[in-house]
């Protein structure tokens, strides 16, 4: 199962769970497990980047996430 | 690791494609477009850091000879809360507060009105005829004290985000971060010495040379045109459309040449401003801001408040680490917090830490983003802490940080593991280097410290479309800032096979190239390059299809190399090579018209760390700084064009000296800055600066068809703590705030 | 509120007249020399309507005498052109310095030592070396020109003696003999392009044992106008200018500074830095007028 | 408001324009005669962007009025590049990398053409401290001295 962390400021939305490990075929697949789990908490990953296997996407949607894969939710990262 | 690749192209520094006409100033910058019938837009902005606003009467300005239009707050729209798109992610709500106040004003400087009107002569005096009643308000200008429960607060109406519980009470707090690992109480408990200490740095500016500028014409029916000065013309198309609710389709951005930007240019001032003149007078309307303009109403980064404490064994092995960060947001929120948190430890192992960053408002202009936003505010507190480790556990500064420095697989701060990353490369390299063997002159000190930015990808398109003759034309939508027309030309020339003089890069306006996101986050050569690169690769699968049509073979019985396509080995086919020029030539029966495309959403952005070190000598009699020579290295991945590869560490350099020793914000008690010009806000002039010494260390990205990283904002973080580090090497006295300006090293000096 | 207007009068007598008529009839009317601080002030706050009088057509205000006793140097001619003059450099060295050391190379082709002078801001950089040299402002008049020592031209922070319808036509200095020399020194953050955080100007002449006979000591930027500097100039007259005349001289100086903190430093830090300056400008000085370089 | 007439010399050429009395030289260049090649960083004297040649001399065009050209002659980035191509100095700014954005770019090669007129060896020091009073953000200067000692060097050997 993938490995997902949550980063504090979502902890309110996840009721403090910081960490859970799901089965799904891609991020988008990803979005509708924890929606479901936790009503509204898409619209606060949608302010997030999240990095899947060390790679950081600002905009995520269907990128695939392994049974080892590891998925971080972290702030977005703009730049100069 | 990606393998090193010898490139026929890339890696080469040749002229750049649009050099010529910046050399002879022929190149169009924003405040450079003319038209017919031409009124000057100026902005009438808030004599006060915080007030009500009770009214605004522009009648008696529109009533002058001359002038053609008078817009204040109330004639943009209410607009809808939102996030902006793209980079940032600010609320386009406060952009539309923050081009035009609405029922305050929250800084001084802060757009109240604007009027047109047929010359610069007549709009001035129109402003002086616009009405506008205040109540003033205590200003909110100490970021500490900003976060009191009894502080005069900027926006009644903000609750602080992301605390586990909603606060009942507003605040100034916009939102805090934090970021958490392992178990820091006993981390400093294994530790044989902690350091610990509270860093202040004050605002600071970008400091691009070419003010804002821009030119505004709506037709007849309704369309609008503008040219401007932007890292981003689509975004700031995007805004444009929603601060002043009109159709995206309605507005033409047309990016001019771009004086600078360093982050400062990623979001709009003047745009829909000039947009709604514009319309109103029937006429176009060109805005250009004066420097003081630009210093007091446009975008600098946060002043922030640091408090720091790392332990470590005798063997420099960091055990835990602890920070605190409070950002001015200035009247809005969004300091680049985040970025800070995740950035401060991200160069090392760390099992424990925990970080807490607020986004603080303040009566100052709304911060933008400046050159890896956040991250050296907060580095420059950790690479100080660690420069004193160093020195009490008696370890060589670079040894220290090759000790804890992390590579591939440590897991980031942040969470995920880092791939491929060069900082260890970048510390031998440092180690080793005849600036670093060499002995320090005498009477100066030499400070040591690392840094490291994220870079991102984000959205990109670029087409590439091949003229009869098989020259290339490259068209992306990402302004030229520092030389990635040439960037492109190189990956394009490497890709196809051809000449770099035969390729050419241009930038297009919103309607005549794909969507790109800003210039920014050192995006544009990783990730519009990146689909530059793709299509050109759809160029040869065309021309490969077409030669193939041409021969009489399969598709897959030809090859493309040096520029032509060829019968792969083993084929048996008496054919000519087909360069660009004959697949062109044959075109017309082939399929038509050579046209590459790609779009991208890249992902695979690798970050980039970077060691500094520089000698300086301080006058103990005066306080006084000069730089003696300064060591950068940074990874680049792979350096396309690598003088504009060093140019950016040089220039990074640079800017982080003038923030280091002389730049800054200063306010007085009413919260008007009093150095709004070049004069009195010092950034460094040549004869303050030696040459820059650069080495480029290249660990190709593995997510980059060609290693690269991104090069343009890490060069700014490490100068900071480097420059605090030599000066207290050189003079036995730490000083933990900035600028390490006369006054304030004497002053350390003489309290020793 | 009037209007602008430029004018650039052929005579002394028509810039006088031209200044008097506007002064009569409570018109302002301004003096433009090289304008390098005029146009910032236009570009700023002060950018009320005026008569803009140029001075750079009088054949006095560009004239440049090195006499057998006394150099004139016109109000209107450029720093950068001051320079390039080797005999002059040669003779008042701390004046030339101080005048190259306004602004950047561009500023310098168009500033002019009367124009800071005239500008009278405390942190004007030629303004201390003037006095030292024993400047005195030659101001032209309804009734010809009258003379005044430079270190009473000013009386506060942008303001002079200059009454209404005068100008300063140039300034006057002994030229110096053997064993006489000056030095200017200020203080900035940057290495180039900033306005003095202190300056200090010394002149000394020496005997030939090298004790020092005369001195004049001013500074800048760490009162309301330049100051001359008596006591510190005492400390220096009778000894051989070394380092215990210095730091005496030093000390001087900052007790006769009553600095403001700023954007540009603290007045506690203009205090100290003030002695450290006079120490140093002093030992150039004394070095050059023993014709040591 | 009464406009002047000012006679002048731009880059060879003569040139008459009417101008406000107060308008700067460089806002007459820019707006009124769209010579635009002459950039505006700050309108103060403190950034250099808009250096042009006065009778030979560097000034900052934001400095002077626009009345004050009358029977001058002056020289602008326009008028660097002869009809055989670009200066050497120009050339050289390009091989080195020493423009980014390229806002400051006409301003350091006016008065880069001032200095290596006026002292055709100089050394590193006497470049920067030169060059001083004209900014550069983006290359941290190293670039833009090299191209210039570059040009020194080309111009020797050219003479």
């Amino acid at each position: 199962m993938a490995r997902i962390v949550f980063h504090d400021q979502l902890l309110p939305a996840t009721n403090g769970e910081r960490e859970i490990e799901v089965t799904v075929e891609n991020y988008r697949d990803l979005l509708v497990v924890l929606e479901a789990r936790w009503p509204g908490i898409g619209e606060r990953l949608a302010k997030s980047a999240v990095a899947i296997d060390g790679q950081i996407y600002q905009d995520a949607f269907l990128e695939p996430i392994a049974a080892n894969s590891e998925v971080f939710f972290m702030s977005r990262i703009e730049g100069g | 690791m990606a393998e090193a690749v010898d490139y026929k192209y890339i890696g080469t520094s040749p002229v750049r494609p649009d050099g010529v006409d910046k050399v002879t100033g022929r190149a169009q910058f924003a405040a450079d477009q003319n038209m017919p019938n031409t009124l000057y837009g100026k902005i009438l902005r808030s004599p006060h850091a915080h007030a009500n606003i009770k009214s605004v009467d522009v009648s008696k300005a529109l009533a002058m000879e001359g002038v053609y239009a008078a817009v204040s707050g109330a004639d943009f729209p209410g607009g809808a809360r939102g996030k902006v798109g793209g980079e940032g992610g600010g609320d386009i709500g406060d952009v539309a507060r923050n081009i035009m106040a609405r029922d305050k004003a929250l800084y001084h400087g802060h757009a109240v009105a604007a009027v047109a009107a047929t010359s610069l002569t007549i709009a001035d005096a129109a402003l002086a005829m616009i009405d506008v009643e205040y109540e003033t308000l205590a200003p909110v200008l100490d970021v500490v004290a900003a976060m009191a429960a009894d502080s005069p607060l900027l926006d009644a109406t903000n609750f602080t985000k992301n605390l586990p519980e909603t606060p009942d009470k507003p605040s100034n707090i916009a939102s805090v971060t934090v970021l958490t690992r392992g178990n820091v109480d006993e981390g400093f408990e294994q530790a044989d010495v902690t350091v610990e200490g509270e860093y202040h740095i004050p605002m600071a500016h970008q400091g691009y040379i070419e003010p804002h500028a821009c030119t505004a014409t709506v037709n007849e029916e309704g369309k609008a045109t503008v040219w401007c000065s932007t890292q981003g013309h689509f975004e700031f198309r995007s805004m444009t459309s929603k601060i002043l609710d009109w159709k995206v389709g309605d507005l033409k951005f047309i990016p001019a040449e771009i004086g600078g930007g360093f982050g400062g240019k990623t979001t709009v001032y003047l745009e829909p401003v000039a947009v709604l003149l514009s319309k109103l007078a029937g006429r176009p309307v060109k805005m250009m801001m004066s420097r003081e303009e630009v210093f007091r109403a446009t975008g600098p980064t946060s002043g922030s408040v640091c408090r720091v404490k790392v332990g470590a064994k005798k063997d420099g092995t960091i055990t835990a680490a602890k920070a605190w960060l409070a950002y001015e947001a200035g009247a809005f929120a969004g300091a680049p917090i985040g970025p800070g948190a995740m950035a401060i430890f991200a160069p090392y192992v760390l099992e424990n830490f925990h970080v807490e960053a607020h986004d603080v408002l303040v009566n100052k202009p709304k911060v933008a983003a400046y050159r890896a936003p956040g991250a050296p505010q907060s580095m420059h507190a950790m690479e100080i802490a660690l420069d004193d480790i160093a020195r009490e556990i008696g370890m060589d500064p670079l040894d220290l940080r090759l000790k804890n420095a992390a590579s591939e697989g440590t897991r980031a701060p942040y969470g995920p593991k880092f791939p491929a990353i060069g900082f260890k490369e970048c510390l031998e390299a440092a180690k080793a280097h005849p600036n670093y063997t060499a002995p320090v002159p005498e009477g100066a000190g030499r400070g040591v410290a690392a840094g490291f930015w994220f870079n991102i990808g984000m959205q990109s398109s670029a087409e590439v479309r091949i003229n009869e003759d098989g020259t290339v034309i490259i068209m992306e939508g990402n302004p030229d800032i520092g030389g990635s027309r040439a960037s492109m030309c190189l990956m394009a020339a490497e890709t196809l096979g051809v000449d770099y003089e035969r390729v050419k890069a241009y930038i297009g306006d919103t309607e005549s190239t794909g969507f790109c996101n800003v210039t920014g986050g050192s995006r544009t050569t990783f990730a519009t390059g990146m689909a530059v690169v793709q299509a050109c690769e759809d160029i040869i699968a065309q021309c490969k299809a077409r030669a193939a049509a041409t021969w009489g073979v399969d598709e897959d019985q030809v090859e493309w190399e040096d520029g032509q396509a060829i019968p792969a080995p083993g084929v048996n086919a008496d054919v000519t090579p087909m360069s660009l020029a004959d697949v062109m030539a044959s075109a017309h029966k082939t399929g038509g018209p050579l046209l590459g495309r790609a779009s991208l959403n890249a992902s695979g952005a690798g970050a980039s760390f970077s060691v500094n070190f520089v000698d300086l000598m301080v006058d103990k009699e005066t306080g006084k700084v000069d730089v003696l020579a300064f060591t950068a290295i940074q990874d680049a991945g792979t350096a396309i064009h690598p003088a504009y590869v060093e140019g950016q560490m040089q220039g990074g350099a640079a800017q982080g000296l003038g923030w280091a020793l002389n730049e800054e914000y200063i306010y007085d008690a009413d919260g008007v800055m009093e150095n709004a010009g070049f004069l009195d806000y010092r950034v460094p002039v040549a004869s303050d600066l030696p040459m820059i010494d650069c080495q480029i260390i290249e660990v190709p990205n593995p997510r980059h068809p060609y290693g690269v990283r991104g090069v343009g904002e890490t060069p700014i973080v490490a100068p900071l703590a480097a420059a605090a580090n030599a000066v207290r090497a050189a003079t036995g006295v730490r000083i933990n705030d900035l600028p390490l300006s006369p006054p304030n090293i004497l002053a350390a000096i003489d309290s020793d | 509120m009037g209007e602008f207007a430029y004018v650039a009068p052929a005579t002394v007598a028509d810039t006088v007249a031209v200044l008097e008529e506007h002064a009569s009839a409570g018109k302002r009317a301004q003096v433009l020399a090289g304008g390098t601080d005029l146009l910032v002030q236009l570009r700023g706050s002060d950018n009320e309507p005026r008569t803009i009088v140029d001075i750079k057509q009088l054949d006095e205000t560009n004239r440049l005498d090195i006499g057998a006793d006394e150099i004139f140097i016109g109000a209107a001619i450029a720093s950068a052109v001051l320079y390039e003059n080797e005999e002059l450099k040669a003779l008042l060295p701390g004046l030339l310095e101080s005048s190259d050391l306004i602004g950047s190379t561009q500023i310098q082709g168009r500033c002019t030592i009367g124009g800071n002078l005239c500008n009278s801001s405390p942190a004007a950089d030629t303004t201390p070396a003037i006095i030292v040299d024993s400047g005195v402002c030659v101001i032209a008049t309804n009734s010809g020109t009258r003379e005044l020592p430079a270190e009473d031209f000013c009386t506060g922070v942008g303001t002079n003696v200059l009454a209404p319808g005068e100008f300063l036509l140039g300034l006057k200095f002994p030229r110096p003999g053997a064993g006489t020399s000056d030095a200017y020194l200020r203080f900035i953050p940057r290495t180039e392009m900033d306005i003095a955080v202190v300056g200090v100007a010394v002149n000394v002449t020496l005997d030939d044992t090298g004790t020092c006979t005369a001195a004049r000591v001013a500074i800048g930027a760490v009162a309301p106008t330049p100051l001359m500097v008596p006591a510190a100039a005492d400390a220096l007259i009778g000894t051989q200018v070394d380092d215990d005349a210095l730091a005496a001289a030093g000390v001087r100086c900052t007790e006769a500074s009553s600095p403001i903190s700023d954007k540009r430093g603290t007045a506690e830090y203009r205090r100290k830095v003030v002695a450290v300056l006079c120490r140093r400008a002093g030992a150039i000085a004394r070095d050059r007028a023993m014709g040591v370089s | 408001m009464s406009k002047v007439h000012v006679q002048t010399t731009i880059n060879g050429e003569a040139v008459e324009y009417l101008c406000e009395p107060q308008q700067s030289f460089l806002d007459v260049l820019r707006e009124d005669l769209l010579k635009q090649g002459t950039k505006e960083g700050c309108a103060t004297g403190d950034c250099g962007a808009c250096s042009v040649l006065l009778d030979g001399r560097l000034v900052c065009a934001c400095l002077m009025l626009g009345v004050e050209a009358e029977g001058r002659t002056l020289t602008t980035i326009e008028g660097i590049a002869s009809d055989d191509g670009l200066h050497p100095i120009q050339q050289k700014f390009l091989e080195h990398a020493a423009l980014q954005c390229g806002i400051c770019t006409p301003g350091f090669i006016v008065a880069t053409k001032a200095l290596l007129d006026k002292n055709p060896n100089p050394d590193e020091t006497t470049i920067r401290y030169w060059l001083a009073g004209n900014l550069c953000r983006c290359t941290g200067y190293d670039k833009i001295v090299r191209a210039v000692q570059a040009a020194a060097e080309e111009l020797a050997q050219e003479a």
